[in-house]
């Protein structure tokens, strides 16, 4: 079977999001073929119409239903409620989506308060993760892919003015002499 | 001039500075925010009850603001020159980010949800122990655990103390420079009734020797130095 | 949305057979419309090379992977229930191990992160077991007896500094915190 036929299939069975290392490893090929697969199984499901679409958090990918099909889908499965953000985490987590992964102190310039506990309290709700890099000292954060799915955005590309506000490497150059 | 209208409650010093801006209809610009240094200031003032420790935070910002005032009052003791990116640059970049969370907001609350499939969760055929959860991996994982947990809360108290010393005597010296062209340290210190308020004067002079390139004059070791108001 | 999508959204999270009548029930149109959409599906999906497919037993419709894809399917699920724990995975067994029984809320409270997928992956692979407490309106985690054997541990009051770090005082404070 081709390599698209076996990574439809496991991202189907997989029911939650796989790293591309992962799908790799599972499939025993190389890299280059996977991210093929992939575009071509992104242009196969996501158009508007499609039940089934793939989201794609940086190098995480999950298969799940179309957010505007979300009443059906909630007639077998328990419906999940968003719950509030309080303005703290809307401001963090809007930072987080749009410049992640960033580390603490970049976020802690941006927003020009401390941290910490609002960190520690969005990714205690799931919605954001901390990434231990063992190339930088220090750990960076992200939005999960469940983030994603309650925002009914398939790729953080999607959301309003990503190409501006993902200025990252300009943030950084902004704030390093600090 | 200090309006008194009450602001919206604010997230941190970054959102207060923004709300007053916006109050007085001001584009972000460094003279807007020299504008509005006195009133950030009084709000600093009312932080101290509930919210000490975010004061580190305001401080920070309070500090780049009393820079910032002082070089418009005296235009004529800074050298034009590019000293990176300002606060008013920091306040814009901000502003961008407050913008578009009211759109993923909007997005948070249209209730689309996608979800994923419950795979029925498949049983393995006889006991595997993984080969990485060893006693030695528990007990090795549970040490760096319990490191974590450190409680990361509240500043200790005696930071606090610190910065709210910090904090008056930024403002008292504001205040001076403000007032007069010259002062002397020993001026400064007229009121110090120990030698962690020396400390604390020295601090906060060097605080604005740094943010506001103020100078300071010594004619001999040990002799008083003349702080000139810049 | 299209009685297509819509369709094609609960076959996918259902994730098992649906009848004809609770089809045409929860999607709320005339049969010969289901009808025509899984016709329209059954095109879609059953092609050799497709990793999911469209079973019909007589009027029941179930999407599952592709058989011809099994190896795949298998080799990630063996990757799940075998191979080595994530960090993420092995702290949480730790934690239920040290400080077991407990609850989810308190497990997270521990860890500072969701650890809703991490324990239903520990209970697949017979790690930790759910106990429900009549007392209790939560149910309690514990690790199970097998994986004890396995260990060589006769009591989790035998693991290496157990009275210590069984009731640290950074553990109780967190509780106390939270």
């Amino acid at each position: 079977m081709t390599t698209l036929s076996r990574l439809e299939t496991i991202l189907f069975v997989a029911s939650k999001p796989l790293s591309f290392k992962k799908i790799a490893k599972v499939l025993n090929v190389p890299s280059e073929e996977i991210g093929g697969a992939l575009e071509t199984l992104l242009t196969k499901y996501n158009t508007p119409e499609s039940g089934i679409i793939l989201v794609q958090n940086n190098d995480e990918w999950q298969m799940v239903s179309n957010p505007d099909n979300r009443e059906a889908a909630e007639n077998f499965l328990k419906a999940e409620v968003s719950g509030e953000l309080t303005r703290p985490q809307l401001e963090t987590l809007t930072v987080v989506s749009y410049c992640g992964p960033i580390t603490k102190p970049e976020l802690e310039t941006l927003r020009g308060v401390n941290c910490s506990l609002i960190l520690r309290n969005l990714m205690m709700r799931g919605l954001v993760k901390e990434h231990e890099d063992p190339t930088n000292l220090l750990p960076t954060y992200e939005v999960t892919t469940d983030y994603l799915r309650h925002l009914g955005v398939n790729n953080l590309r999607d959301l309003p003015d990503y190409d501006t506000l993902h200025a990252h490497q300009n943030i950084t150059q902004a704030f390093e002499q600090k | 001039m200090i309006s008194a209208v009450k602001l919206e409650k604010f997230e941190g010093p970054l959102d207060l500075l923004l709300q007053l801006v916006e109050l007085e209809k001001m584009n972000i610009s460094e003279i807007a925010l020299s504008e509005v240094t006195d009133q950030f200031l009084l709000y600093l003032n009312k932080l101290e009850g509930n919210r000490s420790e975010e004061l580190a935070d305001f401080l920070v910002i309070a500090t780049k603001l009393v820079y910032l005032k002082s070089r418009t009052l005296l235009p004529y003791l800074y050298p034009e020159e590019d000293d990176g990116p300002s606060l008013a640059d920091q306040l814009k970049l901000y502003k961008q980010y407050i913008e578009a969370s009211k759109k993923i907001l909007i997005l948070w609350e249209q209730n689309r949800i996608a979800y994923g499939r419950i795979e029925p969760p498949v049983k393995p055929d006889g006991f595997v122990l993984p080969g990485n959860a060893q006693t030695t991996d528990l007990h090795r994982s549970m040490l760096a655990l319990v490191a974590r947990l450190r409680p990361i809360s509240a500043l200790p108290t005696a930071t606090i103390d610190h910065t709210i010393s910090v904090k008056h005597k930024i403002e008292s010296i504001y205040n001076l420079v403000k007032s007069r062209r010259h002062l002397n340290f020993k001026d400064l210190l007229a009121s110090a009734y120990n030698r962690t308020e020396v400390i604390i004067s020295f601090l906060a002079l060097l605080e604005l020797v740094k943010d506001s390139k103020a100078s300071v004059h010594q004619k001999d070791a040990y002799s008083d130095m003349e702080v000139r108001a810049v």
